[in-house]
């Protein structure tokens, strides 16, 4: 068994026009950036993204909007990027909000195959509409779904030759939910190590979710508010 | 009148030994500097910790810590970090003692709206649905009116609505208050603020019995 | 912040007769011994018991069941057990038997805060009498709901005062779902350490789901089936 | 007639490189003892791991260490451990390849019967029906008739089922067989076993077509 490919290019290989992606990460916080590189040159286009947030102007999924290639958003939270803001109000850009706990909730679903479970979150506000409501022990609930994507793409700290994975901080985010919901999941780590070194008991994502894994060439990782306080 | 850091004082107030608490963003994270001495809380973040600690010092920032408002943080000793499927776990699961965030209406029967403004552009829920939609204990901090003077304590919000039947306390710039169900009951009044102003400044239903104590900062 | 109780005793404070209880562990693993050892001391009765299996006659929940103070018992195998059966047969004992992974599924549901799931396990079967079925991506699925538990007994390697988790190789079983289903949950651990000292990154439990935590004083940790093989 | 090692040996071919895999009790755990060269699996335990390795050596068991049997095990390199909600999420969400599990019954439209018996005592499931309605790949290990000589592959199951139209393929010690749209098709015979034997021990509807062959084990 080895899901090791060579990089970027090689890990996207698959990914066509019109299919939808989860792309992990929360703001520009453990995002997969080596494979929105590939998916930047590529040039695949219409693509439907199941992502916490759009990136910013010039980074992270920024790089797909502004190339045009995505069609639809699937969010919780866009507030950080004025490319976005003119694709919408354009009606360029599909956009659907949904609540981040159940953005969560629902990539993982996918992967738990539960394809629904009832949710107290948006209940008697615009994302209730035309969901079921029940009453569970008086209190109302909607029956939101499991998301579904033809590829996901999460990013680790570290990972192995069987796509185990371990992330860093709170990197961690939406990566391990969307890595267990895609049908194929695709993961960039920052050292990719031999099966045997990641300690079986403090492993995030068992490699069974993982289909593909390759060290990342480059990471940047900016900071989206670099909040400090001095030491005097 | 309180300013935004007399509001998040008040707030503070209200805080018990060993709560678990998520700070919404703006007034709500600023209740962070004044926890009462000898108390102990933990502040969850969202997207995936529990005992968020202050700013990092200068040069000590890590890209892969951040909190929900995308800044750069510390963990404390005692941390946990989880995805985020886990981190709204614990909110929909009623883990989360007390969650304190921010509001553009809240109507008289604890209805909130704090995401979207029909024609301007929207920037989407983020966790606020999840939040108030679970959280037992949810209390709004806000300026009690709009820049216009228009109250933001209403019969019913006009705005769409975050969640329904969820606020159980508001602490505005005017005055303490709890949510009944009878309407906004008057609990505190701020410095220099006769219950007179806060009735004209309340659209919705303002119950008043006896006399209203000023809001005490230490 | 203290959620450090003395001992086994001080920690079941609480529980009363015909409560339900969550009972961590998968056959003699990861069972919480301390707690069932003051159980047993404590004559509490009618209990209903949602637990993967019951013990064996002499040990774990067996203990219990021998001082018949189990009323029902919600699992999905109780095979070891001879006490067990007696009981049964002469239906001096209730039993739900329920798939082990719907099991698993409905305790951490209760602490999600998700009232109802809809899973394929069990449609067809006797256990899916009675129960909502639905069809997705042209399979039938029945409605499953939460697990509701007065107290959440549950066993981990080590833990710190604020409650935070680590549990050791397969001992980790029921342990983390049932951590979160309790209203609540008495961690008993091998080792009570500092905050601080247990690496944030690799908690398994965090904290938030934990009242009260001990350090048990005695762990057999007794092996069901002990095979090995010989080294020449 | 193939013996369990034989029958376990021969279902050992089905494997494919990069498998994950779920080995029920009895005959399938054997199947761990065949896996042909070249070709690297991965054993799921449903309690919570993956890459369980063979028995400990004497002196090495670990009572935190132990298989769905309750049997004491090793970690491979390369094995993750996980709690027992995740581990039926990789099953449900069909993450797992292949499950193998013995029967009482199999009927000819797949529906599999292996955990009840009226009248006898009840151990329970386990995590056989979880097993059943997830995974696409189930081949069932068992002996083609009871002891009293009575066909193991019905019509129609008569015991209470596990699960419904799941079952994809049969080893048993006298056949390999597909379960198809159409009913039990036979694709091999055990060495010294005739189609007419076969046709014999078999209730179900049973599709040959052409020559069948012998099952062949190096």
């Amino acid at each position: 068994m080895n899901k090791v490919v060579k990089n970027a290019e090689e890990a996207i290989q698959g990914i066509k026009d019109d299919m939808t992606l989860m792309v992990g990460g929360f703001g520009l916080c453990g995002i997969p950036e080596n494979c929105i590189t590939a998916l930047v040159k590529s040039g695949i286009k219409g693509l439907t993204c199941i992502s916490n947030n759009a990136g910013v102007d010039n980074f992270g999924l920024g790089l797909l909007l502004q190339n045009r290639q995505i069609r639809k958003m699937i969010s919780s939270y866009v507030g950080e990027n004025a490319e976005f803001a003119r694709q919408m109000l354009k009606g360029e850009l599909e956009v659907d909000l949904i609540p981040q706990g159940s953005l969560a909730a629902r990539c993982q679903a996918a992967g738990m195959g539960v394809p629904a479970f009832f949710t107290p979150a948006g209940y008697g506000t615009e994302v209730a509409e035309g969901k079921e409501v029940r009453w569970f022990n008086g209190k109302p609930h909607i029956l939101e779904a499991a998301l579904e994507a033809d590829f996901a793409l999460v990013k680790a700290w570290k990972g192995d030759r069987f796509g185990n994975l371990i992330y860093k901080g709170t990197a961690r985010n939406f990566n391990p939910a969307m890595a267990m919901g895609g049908k194929i999941t695709i993961a960039e780590v920052e050292e990719l190590v031999e099966p045997g070194v990641l300690d079986p008991n403090f492993i995030h994502t068992p490699g069974v979710f993982v289909q593909r894994i390759f060290q990342g060439e480059v990471y940047e990782k900016r900071i989206e508010q670099r909040t400090v306080r001095s030491k005097n | 009148m309180l300013n935004r850091n007399e509001i998040a004082q008040r707030i503070a107030q209200e805080l018990r030994d060993g709560w678990y608490v998520n700070l919404g963003i703006g007034i709500p994270t600023l209740v962070a500097n004044y926890i009462p001495e000898g108390i102990s809380v933990v502040f969850q973040s969202e997207n995936g910790i529990l005992g968020m600690g202050p700013f990092p010092y200068e040069g000590e920032e890590d890209a892969d810590l951040i909190n929900a408002g995308k800044q750069t943080i510390t963990a404390m000793p005692g941390a946990s970090i989880f995805d985020s499927a886990t981190s709204f776990a614990m909110i929909r699961g009623k883990h989360i003692q007390l969650t304190v965030l921010g509001a553009m209406e809240v109507s008289e029967t604890g209805d909130i709206a704090n995401w979207k403004i029909p024609g301007k552009l929207v920037k989407g829920m983020g966790g606020a649905m999840d939040l108030v939609a679970s959280a037992d204990n949810i209390i709004v901090a806000m300026n009690h009116t709009d820049k216009r003077g228009n109250s933001k304590l209403l019969k019913n919000c006009t705005l769409p609505l975050t969640g329904v039947r969820c606020v159980k306390k508001i602490v505005t710039n005017m005055a303490v208050l709890d949510v009944t169900p009878n309407g906004f009951k008057l609990l505190e009044r701020a410095p220099g603020v006769s219950v007179e102003d806060i009735q004209k400044a309340t659209a919705g239903k303002l119950i008043i019995e006896g006399e209203i104590p000023e809001i005490t900062i230490n």
